[in-house]
């Protein structure tokens, strides 16, 4: 009595119950890539500290630290969490999750690039191009009489 | 019209609205997957916050981030890897049809749980006492990291891995729930995995939002 | 309650620009909506139910038609899209040699300063044929700036400045509001904009504004003053010190800091390292520098006296306003609005 | 298939299956909680639309008639929250997603009622919470929230209004989850992803992006609360945080809401026009994938919310042109669906007109939205009425009166009694000139510069005119929300007997009686055919021959 509908197959079971081999596999791959982030987090102010510049060997340490993390999160997920052995949707829905996670970063394209703006302030007058002096508090135009009453402006 | 199904043919264990065991039990792990979703989304906007307030002051939050007790945040995170596995053998006793089995590793899951609250529960009394809760009573010796973004750190810190823990007392509920179900043969677990296997899912989804907040808070890189 | 318009009036150089592409886009509107509303009343009316037609081999997919109602307006999409780009952009760039004044937005006014140091409340004063780039920011919530005459608007967001420009071009009185509630007199935080000939705007200018008094100092001399009240000057020299980094022609240059990153100096990282000096310390200097607390020893308006203050370090003489007025006037209006 | 499903007659109809308050309020049936619903949303809407009542009103004069500005604040909040979170977001999904969705895949009830269930009770714990807010003194940072103002500056109720919207927010995600299974594992045999009712696949575009947007804005409004708790600075600027990063995260769930709303009127939208032209859905595979073209494509067009504040401009500019893009899926299905009624027999009845209005006033809506994803054309008319004006062609246009042409279209099936149709007609056209009398001056006043959220508007009294028209053109609008209140209600009780089919739709939901059964199928059907195979030349054969025989009768 097949009642699921031809185009999802209904695939995972209890047949695929996870040896324990593996699981203890996994369990160790983790514990030992925990150790792993927390050696280079501890290093002597960081490998690549030594070598680059701070800056360049921060990255690098946060490309480190992350990469790790997502390889613990990507075992904890096919295995523990049986997405190896998952349906098809189960699996769409597991990618669709965490696309659309990182989709939200988007918002960097606002800050990384709010710096480009063409014109942020008056561009610095090169010295000497443009003689001027030095601005006292005094306007220097002629004395108008008395200034313009605001109601013989004109409105809209 | 054929009738495909009477109520009379259903197996025992299935609802009325499904038809089979089969269908029942894919319905409810699409439906669990779909509420992970949520959860991922749930998180993700924390962990974006907190991208862009670490861009911003990058070596700020270095320097805060010194405060946090790197060995206890060590413990919980093998803690949690820990339960994640008992956990995971629950759900392979349940498959088995292993009882004793399966309230073994549950109770195993729930010590962990316990443990990783009480370290947790430690490191925030420290915080406590020291004043760095966000709040009118937040306070900040060194002069040279402003305070204002000292807080914003121990904010973020504190409500990424205060809704942590919000989702590990929960999961706390859920598996002692379901160890009591097991334990009395109740209808609903009795020859059926699935509930052990969605709480699983649950608790190893726990663990993986812990796998990214350890290092991002612990482990910042100068 | 009969006088209305239907058109606000065009008093800037975008005006025109902008009400051609609205202009467009209104045909548009009205054409396709014309056009879907005519065939859906002719199918109605056609194959009303009861009605003899013919109804034979009906049509339920035609990939053709959905291409072509799927990529003609995709197209005309675009080409709105690269028009309005085009504006968003040119209304995004200032001109250089703008005339500067400066906006701050607090619960429930408009604060004004123009460069010599004359201030108005909720009202604008701006030379007609001049571009004027506002420079604004706001003390507590977000605001908006809007001009429905000059068609700009912008958000005055705390903690940040923002910038916005136009040329106003046409004499007149025009109405000022704030676009983002900020609370519960968010309708009355509003004013009007006086777009006046430039010679009027000098004289106005020069009797120091609506309250007739001459300014006694410009932004930057205000600020010289409080740099030296603050003590700035003594870490801070015409030679870069152990104790401090000179700001003599600091701004617009590359300022690098000991975390490795680097920026361009501009008015928002000045304005940060005046509140914040921690968040990025610049290479070679340790964190020695006082915090100055922020609205209680500095406040906004002070922020920016001493920007215009450290701007003005080590540049030649700024040019006086009505210097600035006057070399401004030379240049046919047009070519200040298109660049 | 055909009609002789009907061979159960004497099993008690789903409201025959107990009188008692507690059978109501405890059950587990997919349509009781989808009648549950529509109660509680029709009172919702009509406390909104008093508080737009209120809004139009005051705005009649330039200086107000008779409410503070506080007070005025209060009221466009509470029409913005309740109307938003506690209306529009529910209505379609929740209300005929509920009552339609087993019935149209030829299911027995939702993949999870007791989870259904609570979903209406976290709804109206939510409700309860907006409500107390409201009685408390009420909100008035509008429905957006906006930091710093709601978190650090405002003095009202926003933590209570916040604790609503996100119990609301999580009622939503759960019936989403719910949908989602469902749609996925409990089609009937042989009804294919292909074969489904266009209805179906908007909802599942729609329940997809309730999982993945809603939490962001719970979690966002979460931290607004959190920041008003603790005096902390995580969007507020003077304590380092950054306010445009609350206007991301905000408009990253808010604009796909957008879509949450009209996603499933459209799908009602495709029902009604297939039924009433007699005619298949014309291009079905491209209605049902601009579906899920305009669920993927809402989440990357947040940004044209903020065009100007202060985000980059080159953002912008992206922003911008996927924003044009998104606006091609929308036309495809207009266009469709006005195909759809070529060679078709079109009958007007009361649900047609309501869709036929939508069309109308949602391409109307659709179009003004090409002026504020321009970027140019925003920066002058974003924050003015010319918003205000879009948003409510888009909300009231057009998902409402979908809404409004759903009730019409299922009422029979709901509760198996016939409204008065003539009324129904004159109504449906009543509420699309009151419609447009209130927001057509509107988008006038806004490319005049009328900044939305005004109370008062002294500092240019030209706009009053459009203002008198618009609140003249409200009162027709909510005369035209009023009537069917009573005309539907007056039909429970003495309306004709609809029979299971009054509209002669195809669809399994109209295989069986109405009401529908408790348990919706006795046999679960097989499905053999496609979608909509609606045949206009015999169904004007058969009215053909009805007229020669009343000939003959005469």
């Amino acid at each position: 009595m097949a009642y699921s509908t031809p185009h999802e197959p209904a695939s995972f079971h209890a047949e695929h119950v996870t040896p324990v081999a593996t699981l203890l596999k996994a369990y160790a791959a983790l514990i030992t890539l925990m150790v792993i982030t927390i050696a280079t987090a501890l290093a002597p102010h960081y490998v690549a500290s030594e070598f680059f510049n701070s800056q360049i060997g921060s990255v690098f340490n946060n490309l480190v630290a992350m990469t790790i993390a997502v390889v613990k999160a990507l075992i904890v997920l096919l295995i523990f969490m049986g997405l190896r052995n998952g349906s098809k949707t189960v699996r769409l829905y597991a990618v669709m999750g965490f696309v659309w996670f990182l989709l939200m970063f988007i918002v960097f394209a606002d800050y990384g690039t709010r710096q480009w703006e063409p014109v942020r302030g008056w561009e610095p007058i090169a010295p000497g191009s443009m003689p001027r002096q030095r601005g006292s508090s005094e306007p220097d135009i002629e004395r108008t009489p008395a200034p313009p009453p605001l109601s013989t402006i004109p409105g809209p | 019209m054929s009738s495909l199904a009477h109520e009379s043919t259903k197996p025992e264990g299935v609802f009325e609205q499904f038809e089979t065991l089969d269908q029942q039990q894919d319905t409810y792990m699409i439906g669990m997957w779909a509420f992970l979703v949520t959860e991922v989304m749930f998180f993700g906007v924390l962990f974006l916050a907190y991208a862009v307030y670490r861009w911003k002051y990058q070596s700020i939050f270095y320097e805060v981030h010194n405060e946090l007790d790197l060995l206890k945040g060590g413990i919980n995170t093998v803690i949690l890897l820990t339960s994640s596995l008992t956990m995971a053998l629950a759900v392979r006793f349940a498959q088995l049809n292993d009882k004793r089995g399966q309230l073994r590793m549950l109770g195993a899951t729930l010590c962990g749980a316990f443990g990783f609250l009480v370290v947790k529960s430690l490191e925030y009394s420290a915080k406590f006492q020291h004043h760095h809760f966000p709040g009118p009573d937040f306070r900040w010796e060194d002069p040279t990291v402003p305070a204002s973004v000292a807080q914003l750190f121990f904010s973020l810190y504190f409500a990424a891995t205060g809704l942590h823990g919000v989702h590990v007392i929960i999961g706390i509920l859920v598996i002692s729930s379901l160890a009591i179900l097991v334990a009395r043969d109740h209808p609903l677990v009795k020859g059926d995995y699935i509930p052990t296997e969605m709480i699983g899912l649950y608790w190893h989804f726990v663990d993986l939002v812990w796998i990214f907040l350890f290092p991002l808070f612990y482990l910042i890189p100068k | 309650m009969w006088n209305f318009p239907i058109a606000p009036p065009q008093a800037s150089n975008f005006a025109s620009e902008f009400d051609a592409l609205f202009g467009l886009l209104t045909f548009l509107t009205i054409f396709f909506t014309a056009v879907v509303g005519l065939v859906v009343l002719f199918f109605v009316t056609k194959f009303r139910r009861g009605r003899t037609a013919n109804r034979s081999a009906p049509v339920n997919d035609h990939l053709k038609l959905e291409l072509v109602w799927t990529i003609i307006p995709t197209l005309l999409g675009l080409a709105v899209f690269v028009w309005g780009a085009k504006l968003y952009i040119q209304m995004r760039t200032p001109p250089k040699d703008a005339y500067e004044v400066f906006v701050i937005g607090k619960q429930w006014m408009w604060h004004v300063q123009h460069p010599n140091g004359v201030r108005e409340n909720n009202e604008l004063h701006v030379p007609i044929g001049v571009p004027v780039r506002l420079t604004m920011i706001s003390q507590d919530v977000i605001h908006g700036f809007y001009i429905p005459a000059f068609r700009i608007q912008y958000h005055v967001v705390p903690g940040r400045y923002t910038t916005q420009w136009f040329t106003p071009s046409k004499e007149g009185k025009y109405p000022l509001f704030c676009t983002i509630l900020c609370g519960t007199q968010h309708s009355e935080m509003g004013g009007y904009v006086y777009a006046l000939p430039q010679p009027k705007f000098s004289a106005w200018l020069a009797n120091g504004g609506n309250r007739f008094q001459k300014p006694a100092l410009t932004l930057g001399d205000q600020g010289k003053q409080l740099f030296d009240k603050l003590a700035c000057t003594n870490c801070h020299g015409t030679q870069d010190t152990l104790r401090g980094p000179s700001l003599a022609g600091l701004y617009g240059k590359t300022r690098r800091f000991t975390d490795g990153s680097s920026v361009v100096v501009d008015e928002s990282y000045l304005r940060e390292s005046i509140i914040n000096p921690y968040n990025r310390i610049t290479q070679g200097y340790e964190k020695t520098m006082p915090v100055y607390l922020y609205k209680k020893q500095v406040s906004e308006e002070n922020i920016r006296q001493l920007i215009e203050h450290i701007k003005s370090l080590g540049q030649p003489a700024a040019p006086t306003v009505a210097q600035q007025l006057e070399s401004m006037a030379v240049r046919p209006a047009a070519s200040s609005a298109n660049r | 298939m055909n009609a002789t499903a009907q061979t159960h007659a004497h099993e008690p109809n789903y409201l025959e299956a107990g009188h008692s308050v507690r059978s109501w309020l405890l059950t587990k049936d997919h349509k009781r909680i989808a009648i549950l619903y529509l109660i509680s949303t029709a009172i919702f809407f009509f406390v909104g639309g008093l508080a737009a009542g209120a809004i139009r009103l005051e705005l009649t004069s330039p200086k107000g008639m008779m409410l503070s500005s506080d007070t005025y604040n209060k009221m466009f909040t509470a029409h913005g929250v309740i109307m938003i979170f506690f209306f529009l977001l529910v209505a379609v999904p929740a209300v005929l997603g509920n009552f339609l969705i087993p019935l149209m895949i030829g299911a027995r009830d939702l993949a999870f009622p007791r989870l259904n269930l609570l979903s209406w009770y976290m709804y109206m714990a939510g409700g309860l919470f907006a409500v107390l807010a409201l009685l408390l003194g009420g909100v008035d940072t509008g429905w957006t929230f906006y930091t710093p103002y709601s978190s650090m500056y405002s003095n009202s109720q926003v933590t209570l209004t916040i604790v609503g919207a996100f119990i609301a927010g999580f009622s939503s995600i759960f019936t989403a989850v719910n949908f989602i299974a469902t749609i996925h594992k409990m089609r009937a045999p042989g009804m294919t992803w292909f074969r489904m009712p266009l209805y179906c696949w908007s909802h599942y575009a729609t329940s997809v992006i309730i999982i993945l947007g809603t939490p962001v804005i719970a979690i966002t409004l979460l931290l607004v609360v959190i920041e008003r708790a603790f005096k902390v600075g995580i969007f507020s600027p003077e304590l380092g945080g950054d306010p445009i990063l609350f206007q991301h995260l905000f408009w990253f769930y808010s604009h796909p809401a957008v879509y949450i709303m009209v996603l499933p009127a459209m799908g009602v939208i495709s029902e009604v026009i297939a039924c009433f032209s007699r005619k298949r859905i014309f291009g079905y595979q491209f209605v049902a994938f601009s579906s899920v073209a305009i669920a993927a494509l809402g989440f990357l067009v947040w940004g044209h919310h903020m065009f100007i504040s202060s985000q980059s401009m080159y953002q912008g500019v992206v922003f911008s042109f996927i924003s044009y893009l998104v606006a091609v899926p929308s036309a495809v299905k207009i266009f469709n669906w006005s195909a759809t009624m070529y060679k078709g027999s079109v009958w007007l009845a009361s649900p047609m007109i309501y869709a036929l209005g939508f069309i109308g006033l949602f391409v109307l809506g659709g179009l003004t939205g090409l002026y504020l994803a321009g970027l140019a054309t925003d920066v002058h008319l974003t924050g003015t009425y010319f918003v205000v004006a879009h948003f409510h062609y888009v909300m009231v246009g057009g998902s409402i009166l979908a809404f409004m042409a759903g009730i019409h279209f299922w009422w029979p099936k709901m509760f198996g009694r016939m409204y008065n149709e003539n009324l129904a007609k004159y109504n449906a056209i009543v509420v699309f000139i009151g419609f447009n009398l209130t927001f057509l001056p509107q988008f006038i006043l806004g490319y005049l510069g009328m900044p939305r959220r005004y109370h008062y508007y002294y500092f240019a009294p030209e706009f009053q005119f459009y203002h008198i028209l618009s609140t003249a053109g409200s009162t027709v609008l909510g005369f035209g929300f009023i009537v069917p209140v009573f005309y539907l209600l007056h039909s429970l009780k003495y309306g004709a007997i609809a029979g299971p089919n009054p509209w002669g739709a195809k669809g399994l939901e109209w295989e069986i009686a109405s009401p529908p059964p408790v348990h919706n199928f006795h046999t679960i059907p097989i499905v053999r055919q496609e979608a909509y195979a609606y045949d206009a030349v015999a169904e004007e054969q058969v009215l053909d021959e009805e007229r020669e025989r009343t000939k003959v009768k005469n």
